[in-house]
């Protein structure tokens, strides 16, 4: 496990006026890392990814992608250098097909110079198109892609949640809890499709479904009251005393999750 | 430094004046979220019901404070239950598009009802004498409206701060589904929201009628004073417009005394400065 | 779909609009003049009136118009034979408004001669187009000094005042009468700062000298503030130009923050007019203005105007309502002394330079060089009779003549 | 449905282009103006209706292209080579300015921060009288040329201004249907979202800003060169309020919108304030029933009566959505 870093974080604090939601967060991310992020309502753990994201700032502390201090780089310049968030709550054009929102996120890369003296249609723009396509059929969307996209299923709309997220070619995938509010069915095909990413893809994912996070994750960061309790090994995690604890006190059970 | 105090004085009372104007527009953006562009038109109706009520007697000036605010309160209620309720799920374009479209009806049934002409509204004489204060004559009736200023301030804080109803208006202007999870009628709330900022609207029409007159247009003028005061402000305080309207007053006033060729510009300067400093106003919050 | 809907609105608009008049082309291909076939056997005589009847000046129109249907009421709406129409426009005292209502006027209702306009900015818009026209132009109120200056047309006479009229007439009055030292104030645009100029050059001019000035904006609400400046200045009188909404706020506050006890206010007849003197109450007593008529002159033309107007409309007239008056006497005498032919608008205007008779405010002439015309003004004083505020004429300024440069 | 579109445009411009012969003089200006008004309209649609960045101060630029149009024919040239070019400029130089500030604020800060600024130079040309003429406006503007053609004949006018309305109806359709205009939409939606995907919106609701600023500028100088004439008053908030006005009632975020709208407007003014004073009540009256009847403006209207009359072609295949997953349960 000699892999390269992609992302530090170190020494990273986050207050709301007098109220400190994340304190002196470190760890070191590995490329191709599949990191499972857990902790009860209220441990910080969206603030955390708001500040990966570049949503927020930190009040203190550094964040290094790739070497680089990118600390106060605002979130479209990472989302460019590929590190990519997904949102809690469904946050899409809700008012455009799904073709038009794959689209939006494909043709970013196209560059300013390119894309303002012609109607973007099949014939002037076919390598975005069939770009699209193709995610569309591989996440078996295609019948939906003419469609509204408020009109469509709460299921459907969280795949499209992610799907947006993996579209825009990222290096480091945040997922916040993307099977929220799925049904049992929909759920696995998420499972499913997550598992086919590519090996070299960095995943971060928050989840309350703890069957799916240690289903999926090779590390485990659990998060509670704004610190890191536990930072290691899905079997470490799931033996640990502490962590049990605050799960028993949920009315949750790690040991039954299985 | 007598000029300086009378100077201080005209300000904040000119300052409060703004402020009886503008809270019925506050309250109703600040927790309805509709930019009321009629505010002006309730205003003058106001105005106009006092001079119909005062054309006798100016002993009626204490009348047409009670009778014309109540009057343009209903007018909201009609407003708000017939028309802009069917705009709340529309967005703001939609309400823009309806109250302008109000404030124009308004005009033309005001000029309709009480002509063009520019008129007053006469004060009782227990309010129209002077008062001498840093070696200069100020009129009584500007002394009271500093105090009518200060009192409604006062309540409009107390009722949001300290009352229940306070708290439910606070918590609908948060989040309108908030509340009706907890069983209240957010309906009926914005309902009275309206009717208030209406009863408020009306009452400033009254108060102002004797400084400012009665003229045609005088609604679109009140209006833009309004919208400014408003934003400096920041949406959605009553605080933060209170202490908008004493700024602009002090503002206003010093810049004619000191570079009045400059006065014109200066309001809105004021406000383009603050937004670009502090992009919620002076005391708002963030609202979309 | 947006394709179908844009096809059918537009092709109805098109054959709404086009369903009357001559083409674009036929009008434009032919000659300048005007295209009307119609006016030298026609029976009636079409006046258009372009004056504001909604907004802020939505009074001064309604009593221009009153004036104008006063005089040809009398007259029974016939001159020579012909019947007089007047087609009213809304102004909106907005130029491009202005604009297309005038190309409406001239271009789709054919009419004979123009007349109105309140704004001066209005009358500065509507100028060229009036000129390529070469359509009679009676202007009945603008005052604005260029319009027979610099923007002089040979088809724009004008029978109501000059800026210049109004605030030089007052000038060599005031400083004999009033004071040696004034302060000048002038709401903050053209026609204050023109009126409030061509006061202090004559004030000057006779020795007077200028304590301060300054220039409030239209529609102010609050004088507070300049009010303490003046108040504390060594000014023996304030000399002010305010109109509508400003002057009456402006004359009260004058009074309440104490100023009117120190310094005597003097100022244009619209400071004090006829129709706001009612609002400002006890505010306007000793006010002294310059005007070019007055209710109170005492006149048998006057009495008579002021007479038939009470009995038609129950008010009082206004100054606007002469110069409706007047107007409407003007284009009639002209009309009567072309025998009804006005078929040639040089004509008309030719006509126009000639008439000559006893106006209710006093006797009514052009100056023939700068198409404008000369007056008497009268320096008004507002006394207090039976508690309730009028003016009494107190001097007369004769033959006040624009000098058209 | 192609050669549908084809023939349907050749038919309008067909029509646009024999108005002239049909139209009388008085019925051609109104058209002209409305042309004129119709690209104010259209450069406003693209940041309200397009971007989502609603503005109450689009008449500063209007009044800038305007004044400087204005200005250069007086003292300059008439030449459309030296008047349209300044006025383009100018307009670009202070929308980038105002847009800079703006950029900073949203929502209704934003409409309130365009007032100011649109206000504020409302003063300034309120007040440079002897650069503006102050409220008198500037008058006496000499007629339009270009290349020895003298645009004083109205007929003539009407091509160059149709000509030019053409080539901003077509460059803004294909700009709004392009990958940049669709970023636009895509900010009005979402703009979170857009941000997360990797677009720089500020960026881009700049860009909007400055182009619509700028055909602001172009309307504004076709309106001096048409009336020979500006005054402040088409600088004031009311005017940003009207033209506003004309792109809801049209329907925001479509392009046949703001152009029908601006129509209404021109001809409601100018036909019912022929009959009656009372022309603001029924003017009232018709916004309200637009927001009671036809929320989506004109063009809403238009598409609901063709969606009648087409009933049996729905719009999106109905599919059950939960298909997808029943084969993975």
């Amino acid at each position: 496990m000699n892999r390269e870093s992609i992302l530090k974080v170190e020494g990273v604090g986050k207050s709301f006026g007098g109220l400190e939601i994340l304190r002196n967060i470190t760890f070191d991310v590995k490329k191709g890392e599949r990191i499972g992020i857990i902790g009860p309502n209220g441990a910080g753990k969206t603030t955390f990814y708001n500040l990966l994201a570049g949503d927020l700032d930190p009040s203190k502390g550094t964040i290094y992608y790739c070497g680089q201090n990118i600390t106060n780089l605002p979130n479209y310049k990472r989302a460019n250098i590929g590190i990519v968030r997904t949102f809690q709550k469904n946050n899409l054009l809700t008012d455009l097909t799904v073709l038009d929102n794959l689209l939006l996120v494909l043709q970013r890369k196209e560059g300013l110079g390119n894309v303002w003296f012609k109607p973007r249609v099949e014939k002037h723009y076919s390598i975005l198109f069939e770009k699209a396509r193709e995610l569309l059929s591989k996440w078996g969307l295609e019948k939906q892609t003419h469609k509204i996209v408020k009109s469509l299923s709460y299921g459907e709309q969280r795949q499209i949640e992610i799907l947006l997220g993996i579209a825009t070619d990222p290096k480091v995938l945040l997922l916040d809890e993307p099977t929220a509010g799925m049904s049992q069915a929909e759920t696995n095909y998420i499972v499913n499709l997550l598992h086919t990413l590519p090996k070299e893809l960095t995943l971060m994912i928050i989840e309350h479904d703890l069957e799916v996070v240690f289903g999926l994750s090779d590390r485990m960061i659990v998060l509670y009251n704004g610190g890191i309790l536990v930072d290691g090994d899905p079997q470490i995690v799931r033996n640990d005393k502490r962590v049990n604890d605050i799960y028993i006190g949920q009315g949750e059970s790690l040991s039954a999750s299985s | 430094m007598d000029i300086i105090g009378a100077q201080l004085v005209n300000g904040v009372s000119y300052g409060l004046l703004l402020f009886v104007i503008t809270c019925g527009l506050a309250l109703v953006f600040g927790i309805l979220g509709v930019l009321n562009l009629a505010h002006g038109s309730l205003y003058m109706i106001g105005a106009y019901i006092a001079y119909s009520v005062t054309v006798n007697s100016t002993e009626n000036f204490w009348i047409a404070l009670i009778i014309a605010p109540i009057a343009v309160a209903l007018l909201s209620l009609l407003i708000e239950t017939t028309l802009l309720r069917l705009t709340y799920h529309l967005g703001h374009l939609s309400q823009v598009l309806l109250t302008f479209g109000l404030a124009y009806v308004f005009h033309d049934l005001a000029s309709m009802v009480w002509g063009s002409n520019v008129l007053t509204v006469a004060l009782p004489p227990s309010l129209s004498g002077t008062t001498t204060l840093f070696n200069q004559n100020f009129p009584t009736y500007r002394l009271v409206v500093i105090g009518i200023g200060l009192v409604l301030a006062a309540a409009l804080w107390f009722i949001q701060e300290k009352t229940r109803w306070g708290a439910i208006i606070r918590a609908g202007l948060c989040d309108k589904e908030m509340i009706s999870a907890l069983g209240i009628n957010i309906k009926l709330v914005l309902t009275i929201v309206f009717i208030i900022g209406g009863f408020l609207a009306g009452f400033g029409g009254v108060i102002a009628a004797p400084i400012l007159g009665l003229y045609p247009s005088m609604e679109f003028q009140t209006l833009i004073l309004a919208l400014v005061v408003l934003v400096i402000g920041g949406l959605g305080s009553i605080a933060g417009t209170f202490a908008a309207s004493i700024l602009i007053g002090l503002v206003e006033t010093f810049s004619k005394y000191l570079m009045p060729e400059l006065s014109l510009f200066l309001v809105f300067g004021l406000m383009a400065v603050i937004l670009v400093v502090k992009p919620n106003g002076l005391l708002g919050k963030k609202v979309a | 779909m947006n394709k179908n809907v844009l096809i059918t609105l537009i092709t109805a608009c098109l054959l709404f609009l086009g369903a009357c008049g001559n083409s674009a082309i036929q009008s434009t291909s032919g000659t300048n003049e005007k295209t009307e076939s119609s006016s030298g056997g026609n029976e009636s005589i079409k006046i258009g009136a372009l004056l504001p009847n909604s907004g802020v000046y939505a009074s001064l129109g309604k009593n221009l118009n009153r004036g104008m249907e006063l005089y040809f009421e009398e007259i029974n709406w016939e001159v020579e034979g012909k019947k007089i129409e007047i087609i009213n426009e809304d102004s909106e005292a907005d130029p491009q408004v202005s604009l297309r209502k005038t190309r409406k006027l001239i271009e789709q209702d054919n009419i004979d001669i123009l007349t109105g306009t309140v704004s001066t900015a209005v009358a500065y818009a509507i100028r060229d187009e009036v000129d390529s026209k070469r359509m009679p132009f009676l202007v009945s109120h603008a005052g604005g000094n260029d319009l027979t200056r610099s923007k002089r047309s040979d088809y724009i006479w004008r029978s109501s005042f000059s800026s210049w009229q109004i605030g030089n007439s007052m000038g060599e009055w005031a400083y004999e009468n009033v004071g040696k030292k004034i302060y000048l104030t002038a709401a903050d645009y053209a026609f204050g700062k023109e009126v409030s100029a061509a006061f202090k050059e004559a004030y000057t001019a006779a020795g007077g000298k200028i304590a301060g000035e300054v220039y409030p904006p239209l529609e102010n609400n609050d004088y507070s503030s300049y009010l303490t400046t003046i108040s504390g200045s060594d000014a023996d009188a304030v000399y002010a130009f305010f109109a509508g909404s400003d002057a009456v706020r402006f004359v009260q506050q004058y009074e309440q923050y104490g100023v009117k006890e120190k310094m005597p206010l003097i100022g244009s007849g619209w400071l004090v007019s006829e129709d706001l003197r009612a609002s400002q109450g006890n505010a306007s007593e000793g006010t002294l203005a310059a005007t070019f008529w007055d209710y109170n002159l005492q006149t048998d033309e006057n009495k008579k105007f002021v007479t038939a107007y009470e009995k038609k409309y129950g008010e009082r007239p206004t100054l606007e309502s002469l110069e409706g008056y007047d107007a409407a006497r003007i284009i009639a005498e002209a009309v009567k002394s072309l025998k009804g032919d006005v078929s040639d608008s040089k004509k008309v205007v030719d006509a126009f330079s000639e008439v000559n008779f006893q106006s209710p405010r006093g006797e009514f002439k052009f100056d023939k060089e700068t198409h404008h015309v000369i007056q008497d003004m009268y320096i008004t004083k507002a006394k207090l009779v039976d508690g309730k505020s009028e003016n009494e004429v107190i001097g007369t300024v004769k033959q006040v003549k624009d000098p058209g440069k | 449905m192609k050669g549908n579109h084809s023939i349907k445009f050749l038919f309008i411009f067909l029509l646009m282009a024999l108005s002239p012969f049909f139209l009388s003089l008085f019925h051609l200006n109104l058209l002209i103006e409305i042309l004129i008004l119709g690209i104010f309209a259209l450069s406003l649609n693209l940041l309200v209706g397009y971007t989502g960045l609603v503005s109450l101060g689009h008449a500063a630029f209007f009044g800038i292209g305007a004044y400087a149009s204005g200005i250069v024919a007086k003292e300059l040239s008439p030449n459309l080579i030296a008047t349209l070019p300044v006025s383009l400029l100018v307009s670009i130089l202070v929308s980038s300015i105002i847009g800079m500030f703006c950029m900073k604020v949203s929502g209704f800060y934003f409409l309130m921060l365009t007032l100011a600024f649109s206000q504020m130079i409302y003063s300034f040309i309120h007040q440079s009288t002897d650069l503006t003429g102050g409220t008198n406006g500037l008058s006496g503007i000499p007629s339009p040329q270009l290349g020895g053609v003298d645009f004083s004949n109205p007929v003539f006018l009407y091509y160059l201004i149709l000509l030019i309305f053409a080539a901003v109806f077509t460059g803004l359709s294909v700009l709004v249907r392009s990958p940049f205009g669709q970023v636009l939409i895509g900010i009005r939606e979402n703009e979170t979202r857009m941000k997360s995907m990797g677009y720089n919106t500020t960026l881009y609701k700049y860009s909007s800003f400055i182009i619509a600023g700028a055909l602001g500028g172009v309307a504004g100088s076709l309106y001096t060169n048409f009336n020979g004439f500006i005054s402040p008053s088409d600088v004031y908030w009311t005017m940003s309020g009207s033209v506003l006005i004309m792109v809801i009632i049209g329907g925001a975020g479509t392009m046949a919108g703001p152009v029908l709208g601006a129509g209404l407007i021109v001809i409601l003014e100018t036909i019912v304030s022929s009959y009656t004073n009372m022309w603001m009540l029924i003017i009232g009256v018709i916004f309200i029933l637009f927001v009671v009847f036809f929320p989506k403006g004109i063009v809403g209207i238009g598409n609901s009566l063709v969606n009648n009359l087409a009933k049996s072609k729905p719009l999106y295949n109905e599919s059950k959505p939960e298909a997808v997953y029943k084969k993975d349960a």
